[in-house]
């Protein structure tokens, strides 16, 4: 089993979650997040004064899925996800030892 | 530390204990008022003289309280008490929740419990020591530098002489309001003082102890407050340009030097005294912000129409001018951040408007729509530079700008009343009439109240800071001052 | 459940067109008043009995209405209006927004929408029920328990006899208001029926039905508020200190115990029926909190200065008294919580004010300025343990305290104006001036209020149980109201 | 786009200096006014005549102003005036905080800080061209289509004729007011052109461009406030009811016509030209909405009853049935929203209260407590199919739908208005009374105006368009105005 | 080591903590997250238009612990965050290669 | 690959990022998050109730780099987050199978 963290642009939300239902990913979470990168930030002004506010606000998304769905998951995302401009995002793919359903007690690819 | 506090609460504590025994023979001139002196009364207020307490329905007419010379026990009239009554509501609205607000959005989101229970805690500060003496030393005649404290406790607001006024609709006005009751003229004042003391605490906002803060400020309200009041606006004040005596017949009709210039010189000394804070960021919320300067503005009325303390065209005009320089100053505030800065923001014109606020408030018995336009563009244009170049180029941390916009804007007021002054407006002509002098005059008042402000304010906060201590600790700061000073956050 | 909802709401919406149609008939006397009554007319108002309707200019100036005596078809005094018109316009304003965000601020974020709307829902229902007839009955002659029906749907309210009043300024004023007009006289008194309904769910927040909650209160504004008033304020209540045949003259100026003890009393029965919350937590923004406090706090000027029903010396005294009062309350309260916990909060010095309102309330026409003082004091104390020893010792779940703040800052507020009344500002002695008595009297009030209050409520709060439920289900209590009941959330 | 932001800039810099320049001469007249004109005084005001200008104290007392015809150079009367300062006051915080807040509330936290600011710049830009020009065209008299220059600048407001009137409160009323200053009537007025300005930026939020916000608006103030409210109020408007040669005497006591069709009207059309927002989402925080909608209702007794411009019977009867038509309303749209949608929301509660406001407010001077009460049940269910039902089948996205709830119950209430008015409340019969023709004119006044509203707005748009563009980039929008625009985020 | 993310219901974040007290965890981690599943989500209106908020408010708990720790972490949370109805949530295990507290440079089980 | 999680002090922030840019690092992820640990909760107080709060305010610092990279990475974040008192947190690191940037689709090191 996989975990697929995504970090998007906040307004790809709807459109990755609709894409990962149409493959048939019934559930992940979701994490509101700030992102330091190339896409430079912003600056808030204060009576003439400026903060650089270099942190973007982004959304993590967590997918948990069986290995031989994982490319299809990190494919979906990136297709979704993809303005084409800086500032796009990462999707980090990491390997999970176990899942759990905590109302059923399944486990594994059955938890998903 | 935990054992200071100790020590402040105990101090706190005693005061007002002290000061309850001390209320308790005004307690008693309080409800017997009169009694004592029926002679007096009968010798002193004509009309009501023949009252037998027991029969009020054949009492003679009390006679109608007149607006150019005091009459003794009179009957109020109803529609200048009716606007005082208002207005007095409306400029305790100005701090809270108005400059509570207006200071609580512009800081950090840990602070903000602190920054606004400052003004509610000031509130009620001020409002005790009012009732103890200091509406009487600044507001009763004494001598041209303090008042006296006849009116301690509010000792015989109701009339010095007349038994039962409240029940016939009777009492003796304050010279300076002589068509209301004396008890909503102290009201009415009450709520400067207020707003006043919390306007300083715009420069101390983010680091200063809260103990040490009510300590300040008490202290700050007899000394520097009171006295600066009487000399302007006492009876027989040194500045007060109704007072024939009057060393230098100052213009300043709602309080440009009483109010802000003070205000603005106190919240300097603190901010420098105290030091920058050791972390800095943008507001956390302008909303709050754009409410409270909102609220600053519809109470301002009160505080300038009221303060032609009845309801006539003197107040119409104050009306008037306060609402187009305050609309003028935040329109040009607005302008000259977005040329300057390329983004007009909402606490540019929210500030602007205060700007403008502050700048009209001297001069809004005095001067005409004309003058108040003009008024408006100088203080949006030099508060904003008082609020960026002149900070940056001293370097000290005054938070929230309280010497920016209101010492500055203050003076300004003060300055272009001088010039701006209309005759048939208020009865003082300004150099634009031909009267240059006056602008000279206006300087004098707003460089004595400075001076005197510095020396003063900075020898209570030396006190302040030897005894109790002003600052909280490195780790408070970091952590905000919500959390431990008060146990609370804002989710 | 859903079948149990729409059971409520059709309950609702037949009320309300049943009440339509029974408006039908008043609505013609209304707009015919006085045309069918020409006679009445000429007999009893002499001055403008000439008037042809097509010549309104060559009518005789009509009398001025009179503050002592009844005038029939007199003009409003201006002054008086004016104030009264304010004082309804900032009395509104404490419940909405101001009592909404005071208790708004107070509990958790998945329950301000319920909250703050339960206020403004409230305000809307007592508003309706007053037009109808709970107005009538409150303050209208009829027995000494209860008011009569002669203004139900605001029926000739301008005057009885008079044709074209409003457009002639003329009217005869309702007898408990001799100078203002009697629609303003009604919607002031409304903005109290609407706050006293308002202040009970405090002690319900969080945790009822807001179809229960409707009910409860409507039924409770009928049977409790409305005979309650009368008995204190109603021209021929028992309680009455202005009628002569009372049967106890109980002063309350301005609500101590209909509006207070009333209220608190109803949420401490509504709070013990409904057991506590399942989890509860600290309030998640005080900011609301304090601009709510701050809106009562303007708003009380219009309460309690206000209930002069004039703008004149009483009025004056009364604005002064309130705001020493509650001053002291506010900065007591922190002083003890700073002594007893270690920390002074934004949520204690507005409880302390708020507190330092409720006990001011029934003595503020009665009462000097230091006796203000010492009732500050007290109310700050009285309250702070009502919501903390008294609450933790029974053990019940007073969500936001109606009754740790309000009955009992109510009650101790009529008890102390038993002691601090002074003849000279009331016309009423207190204990201090001798008069003992005033507190059994005093306390013959409260009690019957409460016992009164206590069955009554009960009974209603049965019958709301049996039909409709009174409390939400465990799953809507832990994922908030506002999302389950409303659709809404704040973010 | 960076370049034609600097255009816009210097374009709004160049008018201010180029009103300054303008103002200048308007300075002079309003500085020396009477002073040219002494004979004029003479003639015109026999009681202040012997004035000596030197001698104010031995002045004849002036004449007290008449509320029936106008008196040159009298003494405006305390009451009235106090209710109308206080009037002025509460109806500016209706913009600001009110609608500020209630449109915050209602958009998305990133566009918060547009949309309140938006509120708060209109107030400063209306203010400011009201003081150069708009008051006088519309409120003095000229045309029937448009009034006169001779209050540019606010110059001669006290008097044309009679100096040093300021000081000795005497002063000649605009005849549209006749017992208050006209300075205090030119701002009351005031409050009104901002806030149908502010009104229109609901259907425009989150999407529009700041500075075309600010160029559409004062464009639209100068050539579509201005002259309707001089139709319908001006003293030779040809819709004023009050003036014999108008055309059609069509009623709108405080401004169902000239303030909410127009405003509701300009915002459709604007909302139209604009399209559709590229996301939406529900509201943020209906903590905010509501306090928005209290506010309004609060400041809505100083629009309604403030425009009887005195302190008696008609203000009281505005009062009672404003109060009463918008607990109506609020409670109905209530009850609808929860039959249809199973769910009463806080957003509901508070549009029924604010469409409830709306139509009553051209009804408040003409019908009674019984005929508010079915306004308010109709208000409250046209104005939920106008927000719901109507702009789904039209599709538009009118986004806080100023369209739905202002244009329709503004129309719904002006009709209503010439059902329910009743002869003896407010001068004039409406159809109840056997007036069926009255609901004809009122069609005619709110159809003249709907038309010329939908011309003359389009081509302002369509100029504005062209020039500096309407709408924000996409990226804009979907990061928010907030940040892009103003360089500020609510935490 | 492992790290244990749990994805619950926020009213069972407070009995989660404590059962994992009582089992000897000293530390762990809390970020509130929305999670999309099986659990449908509700609706907000805004006048008469409906919005679909698919996103349900869920608390995120990571927990690292040593391997031999593992199962009765995993153990713990479940039992104290069941409810037994859809949306109870999940709990992932992962492994981790290092842990270091900062305060004292301790690494690996040490500084959990 | 790894990732690095680093549980610090929040007004250590500014300063952790501007260490991680010394050396390099052109991207992180930062979350708000709550910790429970050593470091001793605090009260908030109602009206002379007392709530105990012992969840903590925390920044989650996340990020991915190569496996050679970490240790500098560990150690910059470890020395800039340090106060030396309690509370200080935790730097966890584990493995990455991948990382893809969403807009050019470059993966794993090339994608950082
Ligand atoms: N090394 C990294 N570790 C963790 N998160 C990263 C890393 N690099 C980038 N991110 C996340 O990805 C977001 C986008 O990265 P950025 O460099 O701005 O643009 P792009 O994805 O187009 O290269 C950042 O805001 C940040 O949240
Ligand atoms: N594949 C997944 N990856 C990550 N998180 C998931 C995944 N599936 C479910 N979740 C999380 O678990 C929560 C509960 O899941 P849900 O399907 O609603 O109910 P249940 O846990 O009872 O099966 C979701 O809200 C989501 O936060
Ligand atoms: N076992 C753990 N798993 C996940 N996070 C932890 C763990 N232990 C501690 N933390 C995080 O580290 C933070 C600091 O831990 P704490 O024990 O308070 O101090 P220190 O890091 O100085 O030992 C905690 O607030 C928590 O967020």
């Amino acid at each position: 089993m996989k975990i697929v963290m995504a970090v998007i642009k906040p307004f790809k939300l709807d459109e990755v979650r609709d894409a990962l239902s149409r493959i048939g990913v019934q559930g992940l979470t979701v994490t509101e997040v700030r992102g330091y990168g190339r896409q430079k930030g912003h600056t808030e002004v204060y009576r003439g004064t400026e903060y650089a506010v270099s942190l973007l606000p982004k959304m993590k998304i967590e997918v948990a899925c069986s290995s031989d769905q994982v490319d299809k998951v990190v494919e979906t995302i990136a297709a979704a996800a993809k303005t084409g401009q800086i500032g796009d995002g990462k999707i980090f793919v990491a390997a999970l030892d176990h899942a759990i359903r905590i109302r059923t007690g399944e486990s594994d690819t059955a938890a998903l | 530390m935990r054992s200071r506090k100790i020590y402040g609460l105990v101090g706190l504590a005693v005061s007002l204990m002290l000061a309850l025994a001390l209320a308790l023979p005004a307690f008693n001139s309080s409800y017997a008022q009169g009694q004592t002196a029926p002679a007096g009364n009968a010798t002193s207020a004509p009309a009501p003289a023949a009252a037998a307490p027991a029969a009020p329905a054949a009492v003679a007419a009390p006679q109608a309280c007149d607006g150019v010379k005091v009459t003794e026990n009179c009957t109020p009239n109803s529609g200048d008490t009716a606007w005082m009554l208002t207005s007095m509501a409306i400029v305790l609205m100005m701090t809270i929740p108005g400059l509570a607000l207006f200071y609580g959005g512009m800081v950090r989101k840990k602070n903000v419990g602190d920054t606004v229970m400052t003004s509610f805690a000031i509130t009620c500060l001020v409002s005790i020591l009012w009732f103890f003496f200091t509406y009487s030393i600044a507001f009763r005649g004494g001598t041209p530098l303090i008042g006296g404290l006849d009116r301690a406790f509010l000792q015989n607001i109701v009339s010095n002489t007349f038994k039962a006024g409240v029940a016939q609709n009777i009492g003796t006005p304050n010279s300076l309001a002589p068509t209301i009751p004396e008890t909503v003229y102290s009201m009415f004042q009450l709520t400067f003082a207020i707003i006043t003391a919390a306007l300083i605490t715009g420069s101390i906002a983010e680091r200063m102890k809260f103990s040490a803060m009510l300590w300040f400020i008490g202290l700050w309200t007899i000394f520097v407050y009171s006295p600066v009041a009487h000399w302007v606006w006492g009876p027989d004040g040194i500045f007060n340009s109704a007072n024939p005596d009057a060393k230098f017949h100052v213009l300043d009709f709602a309080g440009g030097t009483v109010v802000h210039v003070n205000s603005g010189t106190a919240g300097l000394m603190a901010a420098l005294m105290l030091g920058k804070r050791k972390d800095i960021g943008p507001p956390h919320n302008m909303v709050l912000t754009m409410i409270g300067a909102s609220l600053l503005w519809v109470g301002w009325f009160g505080f300038n129409a009221g303060s032609a303390v009845s309801a006539g065209m003197q107040a119409g005009m104050a009306m008037a001018v306060t609402h187009i320089a305050t609309a003028t100053a935040g329109f040009t505030w607005m302008l000259v951040e977005w040329f300057v800065r390329g983004k007009p923001t909402v606490i540019g014109i929210c500030s602007g408007a205060v700007a403008g606020l502050v700048a009209i408030t001297p001069a809004s018995g005095f001067v005409g729509p004309v003058g108040a336009f003009c008024i408006g563009v100088a203080a949006g244009i030099i508060c904003y530079w008082g609020c960026t170049g002149l900070k940056r180029f001293f370097g000290y941390d005054d938070a929230l700008d309280a010497f920016g916009v209101h010492a500055l804007g203050g003076a300004a007021g003060a300055i272009l009343t001088g010039v701006f002054a209309v005759e048939a407006y208020g009865g003082t002509a300004g150099a634009i009439e031909g009267n240059v002098g006056q602008i000279l005059t206006q300087c004098v008042g707003v460089a004595t109240v400075f001076v005197y402000d510095v020396v003063v304010t900075l020898i209570i906060l030396k006190i302040v800071d030897l005894t109790i201590g002003l600052r909280v600790s490195e780790d408070v700061e970091r952590g905000g001052l919500d959390l431990a000073l008060h146990g609370e956050t804002v989710q």
